[in-house]
């Protein structure tokens, strides 16, 4: 039978001002069930909690309720204190006679009447609280790490040093990301080969280290702790364990006129290709697509068209007959770090981009974007480092660069602000005049965006001391004027037009998210927000977590992100992935759904509408142990505690722990002619 | 009806199934049988006055006919949806049943007649009105003549819109005055296809959602829940309303539900199993003119 | 589905071929216009400049006269009218008040309910039976050897939120009824671009700087003529070209759309009024006849030379 | 319209109500919120001293899939006059989907009501999120104002005829069951307690 006390708060005067909270104990002492009921000045004093506790012991109370604030408040205080006095924390409840009354009612009587309704509810609602065990789930301390850009790779091997294992997946032929292309970076110069190809090397040989290129995440299965990881790896045709990186294929491989990705469609690359020379691993792969004897094999030709590059490996690690494999991974967390794309405003544009045809990009060859513009300063790029424009190879005399391509652009682009833009086209200004030193740089731009650590001190060294020529104002028409790319545009501090005769144009484009990014953020049931970016669980306090226990984000997947700020989230996606693994097991709130299994029919409404795939089937047997049928199973390691499940279960064959049907009941039925 | 016989007869014969789910010729008129001997296959008929909702039969709790073993079951389109139904919800396996689809040009309202009325409005039972289905698609065999459309009856949606012009409370009077009838027996319940669970929510004690004293207020409750529940999966046919030893016209709230589904989530209940029921779906755009 | 049909000045007036043509073109398509009875000023281009509420009250006069006549749609061949008809459609469909006052002001019944059609639109949407015509022609098509520049000029396609029919930058409806007619559109920068519009008169010196970079811009990349949807475009780049010094390269004529997609249809030149443009268009339509005859001559040589081979074989075996 | 003549509402107000004796009608009004943005809008509501009536008694759910439609049956049948489901706006819900799930069991059920004769002007329906404090006072006081004007759902409270759970004050609570039951918490207790109050209608007393 229900010993309840009720304990009524007076947080000073804040309740008792409206409240008489000496009524309220008066009405409650008569309420059935309770035992004890007192009001005290500041319940949640030490003095206060005392007196619970003290209260506790005295009368051999079965469940508490402690008129004050909100639950949001103090709920943990007093389920604390209940259980330093030996009570399950979890038949604690707090009314609230404070937000939800004293503060917003003046009229003294209302307010206590009210105050007395709220109490005798929750009291209603506590005789049928449950004691609870928090849930205690173990830990496999693996981590898998989706992408090895710069921010993949610092997280996994700061896992990696921490102790324990890392798978990463790189779904290109070599880890290093779009850091790998740049030429120099910002606010030091210092060149982005020379310190990002040692952290690819340490990671490429590190013994806690798996690492899986050319292959991408398939499907994941299970929970915080406990995932079920299985990984795609993509044919590569080149047996990783006989190639040595020689380098023959290639060369003998006859169709070479493939657009490079490394060097952003600025040269061509043979079908069988090792990305770039410092690639990790130091493999050839196979593009299928482009390949002759595949073309061949598609068009169903009899015999294969080519064979050059199985012929010239002495080592025979070509295999034109490999397919896709799958590999399945035990992991316990999961770090997403997929990167960004450029916005290609040139190309057909999905569904709510307009994109900016007006610039000329795709038809005119001297207007590229920033990434190309990388390539052309990088020494090992198409040119050598030398400063030529695509179209004719003949040395710019005068480049304009354009910022807020497609950001801050709500009508055709994207509403937010790309972030490294800023930064990147004043490296580019210094990078061009350091090679062009008789040119001409000029800069289109909206604003100079250059908060952090050095950064406006080298935007303002690109003006001053390498004489960019920043004009504040947007760019309304690029096109093809004999050799040279006219910029038509408008300078909105002197208000004149101004048009310029440029060699070369270089888009300072809009930062998006990967292409796919929206089908693995289902798989790993993550939201994400209308730009794609895939959403932190907090924007202020949990900015790495997300909203699926166990999976952490890093880098430029969550939103525009430089170097600096992708390896510090990427080193704090570490510490929570090391937090996790440093306990065996890890608890979880045992406020989760139970099925009854003697009354569900198994329809499975509540797998449909559970967002955490918590729902698993279980079948039921009869007394020869044949299945006889099937069940709904809740995954108490996977269940959030949303309730949905109870809901739309027809029978009422679901209960959520702390929530459960008798506790609202009993709620609605205390309010019954109140 | 000798190719309806035929087909049930091989069945049995071949072994494929051990009992025959259709309608027979009874004292008062057609009513359902599960023949189990190819002997008795010329027991079974169709005609207008094979009202019943056979899937009703393949509720899983009831054991007693799944004991008979595989079952092929006589369907007219309303049926077929209603199996469908239980396919969707996980409560059969399409390789468990066969199928055998009767063309149907709508049935009578009244059952228990010595010989099969001649379709008419008057006839006609009100199911079959807006009914789109003269031969149903998700069968294993299709058997009988093709039909014509059924009779134009009273439209259902006329008298559902000649409530809604009422004013709430005038409602309020119409559906007390006939929930008031109701002695909560649950025919309605038993004889829905849909209705299939081990332990319905009313029977649930702890605690108890619906007062089970057949007070105009428990009333209230228990159709509130039985519509509440069966709306998006209601197939229409019709057979809680015929049930219902009182009278009541539970026709008019399922028909509601069914315009209310179709208006708000553009969903009709269909044939097919793979299309998921509107409760437990949602489209991040759903209408919410209704929400502050 | 009733169209009715708003003339709006320059119809009447400086651009009598453009209405001509148009007539002539909806008389072919049976598009039944039914001019607006007792239409007026549509304000532009000085009463929005003047009193925001004149410059949607003048144009929604109009809507409501052709509400009024039943009509569900009104084509506005002039840009300018059609972005002020717009522009009315949707200040009384945005603008808090506006649904009111504008009744109010104008002493009639209004309910914003007819849609305005530029001229581009109404074509692009007839494309498909334009195609059809011009494939159903048995003679030659000169107009198969013309390369076109299509200019929109700045009021069909702006400002977006009125117009909205077509890309503010990189418009593609004119392009498509150039392909409907057989002829080909040219790729080219200053489709978009102003041409001076009304200080035709009172600077006549910028009129003439803009209109002469748009007209080098459509020679440079290859067109043979320009092709106008508007008639103060028309104007300036038609009539002001001979006082644009043009280092004596020739003339470059300048088209209605609705002219071209007569030529099309196969209507007699004499119904679309070329003989008023000031560039003579005559010189460009001889070549491209004489080029569509030697094409012509060519294929049938070729056909010839088939049959006589055919034949050959068929005395062989 | 009231089907069951109703005592006037004064005599059926339990004893602790004294603060709210007044002539004018007094709506009760059941919430029910998602704990993460309607409840903790209402505390937003409180800590910014935002006034409102007070007819409102709110209960606290995880989420607004949790709410069934049973509760507001229930809530009319145990004498609510209006009824506020509040939650999440879309997108925002903590479990991420079941504020969209709740938006289409109520968009049924709220037309099922309608159809069954409970006016809809009864229902409110809203988003309110932890930022909205002012919103959520809105929507109190909004509720409170339509539900004045229809005046007391007597008609539904009625229903069930003659005894209504105000005729005992304490009917509607869970006695202390004399002999039987462990502790709290042991299962039996809270079943057999449940089990005494299958309808509040007075059969404790």
């Amino acid at each position: 039978m229900s010993r309840i006390g009720v304990f009524i708060c007076h947080c000073g005067e804040n309740i008792a001002r409206t409240v008489d909270c000496g009524a309220v104990a008066e009405a409650l002492r008569e309420h059935p069930g309770v035992v004890v009921a007192e009001d005290y000045k500041y319940m949640c004093s030490d003095p206060g909690q005392q007196l619970i506790k003290k209260a506790i012991a005295d009368n051999d109370l079965t469940g508490v309720v402690v008129c004050a604030c909100s639950p949001h408040m103090h709920e943990k205080t007093f389920r604390r204190a209940a259980a330093q006095a030996g009570l399950n924390p979890f038949v604690v409840e707090m009314a609230n006679i404070r937000e939800h009354c004293s503060w917003i009612h003046d009229d003294r009587g209302e307010a206590t009447a009210k105050a007395i309704d709220t109490a005798r509810t929750i009291v209603e609602k506590v005789k049928h609280n449950k004691p609870l065990q928090t849930i205690r789930i173990p830990v496999t301390k693996r981590a898998l790490v989706i992408g090895g850009g710069i921010a993949g790779i610092q997280a996994a091997l700061d896992i990696a040093d921490g102790g324990h294992e890392v798978v990463l997946v790189e779904k290109e032929a070599s880890i290093g990301g779009h850091m790998s292309q740049l030429s120099e970076t910002f606010p030091t110069l210092d060149c982005s080969q020379c310190i990002l190809t040692p952290r690819m090397v340490e990671a490429y040989q590190h013994p806690r280290i798996k690492l899986y290129t050319w292959s991408e995440v398939e499907k994941v299965d299970g929970y915080i702790g406990n995932f079920s990881v299985t990984i795609r790896r993509k044919a590569r045709s080149v047996d990783e364990d006989l190639c040595n990186g020689c380098g023959d294929c290639q060369a003998a491989c006859p169709s070479r006129r493939i657009d490079s990705e490394f060097d952003a469609g600025l040269s061509r690359r043979p079908a069988i290709y090792t990305p770039f020379p410092q690639a990790v691993p130091n493999m050839p792969v196979l593009d299928r697509e482009h390949c002759t004897l595949f073309k061949g094999r598609r068009k169903g030709l009899a015999k294969d068209a080519c064979g050059k590059c199985k012929e010239t490996c002495l080592k025979g690690a070509i295999d034109y007959d490999g397919q896709d494999t799958f590999v399945t991974e035990e992991i316990g967390a999961i770090v997403v770090a997929t990167g960004f794309q450029l916005y290609d405003i040139g190309r057909e544009q999905p569904a709510g981009l307009k994109g900016y045809g007006e610039y000329g990009y795709g038809e005119v060859p001297d207007v590229i974007d920033g990434l190309q513009f990388e390539r052309l300063a990088s020494a090992s790029g198409p040119t050598g480092g030398e400063m030529l424009r695509p179209s004719d190879g003949a040395e710019p005399k005068t480049v304009v660069f354009v910022k807020c391509v497609g950001s801050r652009d709500p009508e055709k682009g994207m509403s937010y602000c790309s972030k490294i833009c800023c930064m990147y086209t004043a490296k580019h200004t210094m990078l061009y005049k350091h090679k062009v030193h008789d040119g001409r740089a000029v800069v289109f731009y909206m604003d100079i965006r250059a908060a952090g650590k050095g950064y406006d001190e080298f935007s303002r060294r690109a003006i001053e001391e390498d004489g960019a020529e920043y004009i504040r104002g947007r760019v309304s028409r690029i096109f093809r004027d004999g050799d040279k790319v006219k910029v038509w545009g408008y300078d909105t501090l002197s208000h004149r037009q101004v048009v310029v005769d440029a060699d070369m144009v270089v888009l300072a484009t809009a930062v998006r998210p990967q292409p796919g990014i929206g089908e693995l953020a289902q798989k790993l049931s993550v939201s994400y927000d209308q730009d794609g970016f895939l959403n932190e669980a907090h924007p202020k306090l949990r900015p790495v977590e997300t909203n699926t226990a166990g999976v952490y984000l890093a880098g430029a997947c969550q939103a525009p992100r430089d170097i600096p700020e992708s390896v510090a989230m990427a080193g704090a996606t570490a510490a929570k992935v090391l937090g996790l693994f440093s306990a065996d097991e890890l608890e979880r709130d045992p406020s989760v759904a139970l099925v009854d299994e003697r009354t569900c029919i198994g329809c499975f409404n509540c797998e449909h509408v559970c967002p955490y795939g918590a729902i698993e089937h279980r079948d039921v047997c009869d007394m020869e142990g044949h299945v006889c049928g099937h069940v709904a199973y809740v995954n108490p390691g996977v269940c959030q505690g949303c309730g949905t499940c109870v809901a739309v279960c027809p029978s009422k064959s679901v209960e959520l722990a702390g929530f459960t049907d008798d506790q609202v009941y009993a709620e609605i039925n205390a309010l019954a002619g109140w | 009806m000798s190719e309806l016989q035929d087909t049930a007869r091989r069945l049995l014969d071949e072994g494929l199934v051990q009992v025959v789910i259709g309608w027979e010729e009874g004292p008062r008129g057609a009513r359902p049988v599960f023949v189990t001997s190819a002997a008795d296959c010329e027991r079974l008929i169709f005609d207008a006055r094979c009202v019943h909702n056979l899937a009703t039969f393949l509720n899983p709790r009831r054991s007693q006919i799944t004991a008979l073993g595989k079952a092929a079951v006589v369907v007219k389109g309303c049926d077929a949806k209603a199996v469908a139904g239980l396919l969707r919800e996980a409560q059969l396996e399409r390789a468990g049943i066969v199928l055998i689809g009767v063309r149907c040009g709508g049935v009578a309202g009244e059952p228990a007649t010595l010989a099969p009325p001649a379709l008419s409005a008057e006839t006609v039972s009100a199911r079959c009105w807006g009914c789109d289905v003269r031969e149903p698609e998700s069968v294993d065999m299709l058997v009988g003549e093709a039909q014509p459309e059924p009779p134009v009856t009273a439209d259902l949606d006329e008298r559902v819109a000649a409530l809604d012009a009422l004013s709430p409370a005038e409602r309020f009077a119409f559906w007390t005055k006939e929930l008031s009838r109701c002695t909560q027996c649950y025919a309605c319940r038993q004889a829905c296809p849909l209705c299939c669970c081990e332990r319905c929510i009313v029977e649930k004690t702890e605690p108890q959602w619906i007062e089970t004293s057949p007070h105009p207020r428990g009333n209230f409750a228990w159709h509130l829940t039985r519509a509440q529940h069966l709306a998006g999966r209601c197939v229409g046919c019709g057979e809680c309303e015929r049930a219902c030893p009182v009278g009541i016209p539970l026709g008019l709230i399922n028909r509601k539900l069914q315009q209310v589904v179709y208006e708000l989530y553009g969903y009709t209940v269909s044939e097919d199993p793979a299309v998921p029921a509107p409760i437990g779906a949602y489209a991040t755009d759903d209408t919410q003119d209704f929400i502050e | 589905m009733t169209l009715a049909y708003y003339p709006g000045c320059s119809m009447h007036g400086t651009s009598r071929e453009y209405e001509e043509s148009l007539l002539a073109v909806a008389a072919a398509l049976e598009l039944g216009l039914t001019e607006i009875a007792d239409w007026s000023c549509c304000g532009a281009s000085s009463a929005h400049a003047a009193d925001h509420l004149l410059g949607v009250a003048l144009p929604a006069r109009n809507l409501a006269l052709a509400e009024a006549q039943g009509a569900d749609e009104v084509l506005a061949p002039c840009a300018a009218c059609y972005n002020r008809l717009s522009g009315a459609v949707h200040a009384v469909a945005e603008e808090p008040g506006m649904a009111a006052k504008v009744p109010e002001v104008l002493g009639r019944a209004f309910a914003n309910s007819v849609r305005v059609l530029s001229i581009v639109e109404l074509l692009q949407g007839l494309a498909p039976v334009i195609e059809e015509r011009v494939a159903a022609r048995l003679e030659p098509n000169p107009l198969e050897h013309l390369n076109i520049a299509a200019y929109w000029g700045c009021l069909l396609v702006r400002p977006a939120a009125i117009t909205g029919f077509d890309d503010a930058e990189r418009p593609t409806g004119m392009d498509d009824v150039i392909s409907a007619c057989s002829a080909n559109p040219v790729s080219w920068n200053m489709a978009v671009e102003c041409c001076g519009g009304a200080f035709s008169v009172s600077r006549t010196s910028s009129v003439l700087r803009l209109s002469r970079a748009i007209i080098e811009d459509a020679r440079h990349c290859g067109a043979d003529a320009i092709l106008a949807a508007c008639p103060l475009c028309h104007a300036n780049l038609d009539f002001r070209q001979s006082a644009m010094s043009l280092r004596g390269e020739p003339p470059m004529p300048v088209l209605y759309i609705t002219q071209l997609v007569g030529l099309a249809l196969g209507l007699p030149m004499a119904a679309l009024g070329f003989e008023r443009h000031f560039v003579d268009t005559q010189p460009l339509f001889a070549r491209l006849a004489r080029e569509a005859e030697k094409a012509a001559a060519a294929a049938a040589e070729r056909d010839a030379a088939k049959a006589a081979r055919a034949a050959a074989k068929a005395g062989a075996s | 319209m009231s089907v069951v003549n109703q005592p006037q509402r004064s005599g059926e107000r339990a004893p602790d109500d004294s603060g709210r004796a007044t002539a004018e009608f007094e709506p009760r009004i059941t919430a029910f919120v998602c704990n993460w943005c309607t409840y903790t809008g209402a505390d937003l509501a409180g800590t910014s001293r935002l006034h409102m009536a007070s007819n409102v008694r709110i209960i606290r759910l995880p989420c607004t899939g949790r709410i069934d439609h049973v509760f507001i049956v229930k809530a009319f049948e145990r004498g609510a006059d209006g009824v506020i489901v509040s939650g999440c706006h879309p997108a925002d819900c903590h479990y991420t989907a079941g504020n969209y799930h709740a938006r289409r069991r109520f968009g049924v059920f709220r037309e099922l009501l309608s159809f069954l004769g409970v006016d809809p002007e009864r229902l409110t329906f809203s988003w309110v999120s932890a930022s909205e404090g002012g919103k959520w006072a809105d929507v109190v006081n909004e509720t409170i104002e339509r539900v004045r004007r229809l005046g007391p759902f007597d008609s539904y409270h009625g229903l069930a005829g003659a005894a209504t759970p105000a005729d005992d004050p304490f009917a509607r609570f869970e006695m202390p069951a004399g002999a039987t039951g462990g502790t709290a918490a042991a299962p039996a207790d809270g079943h057999d307690a449940a089990s005494q109050a299958p309808s509040g209608t007075g059969d404790a007393s």
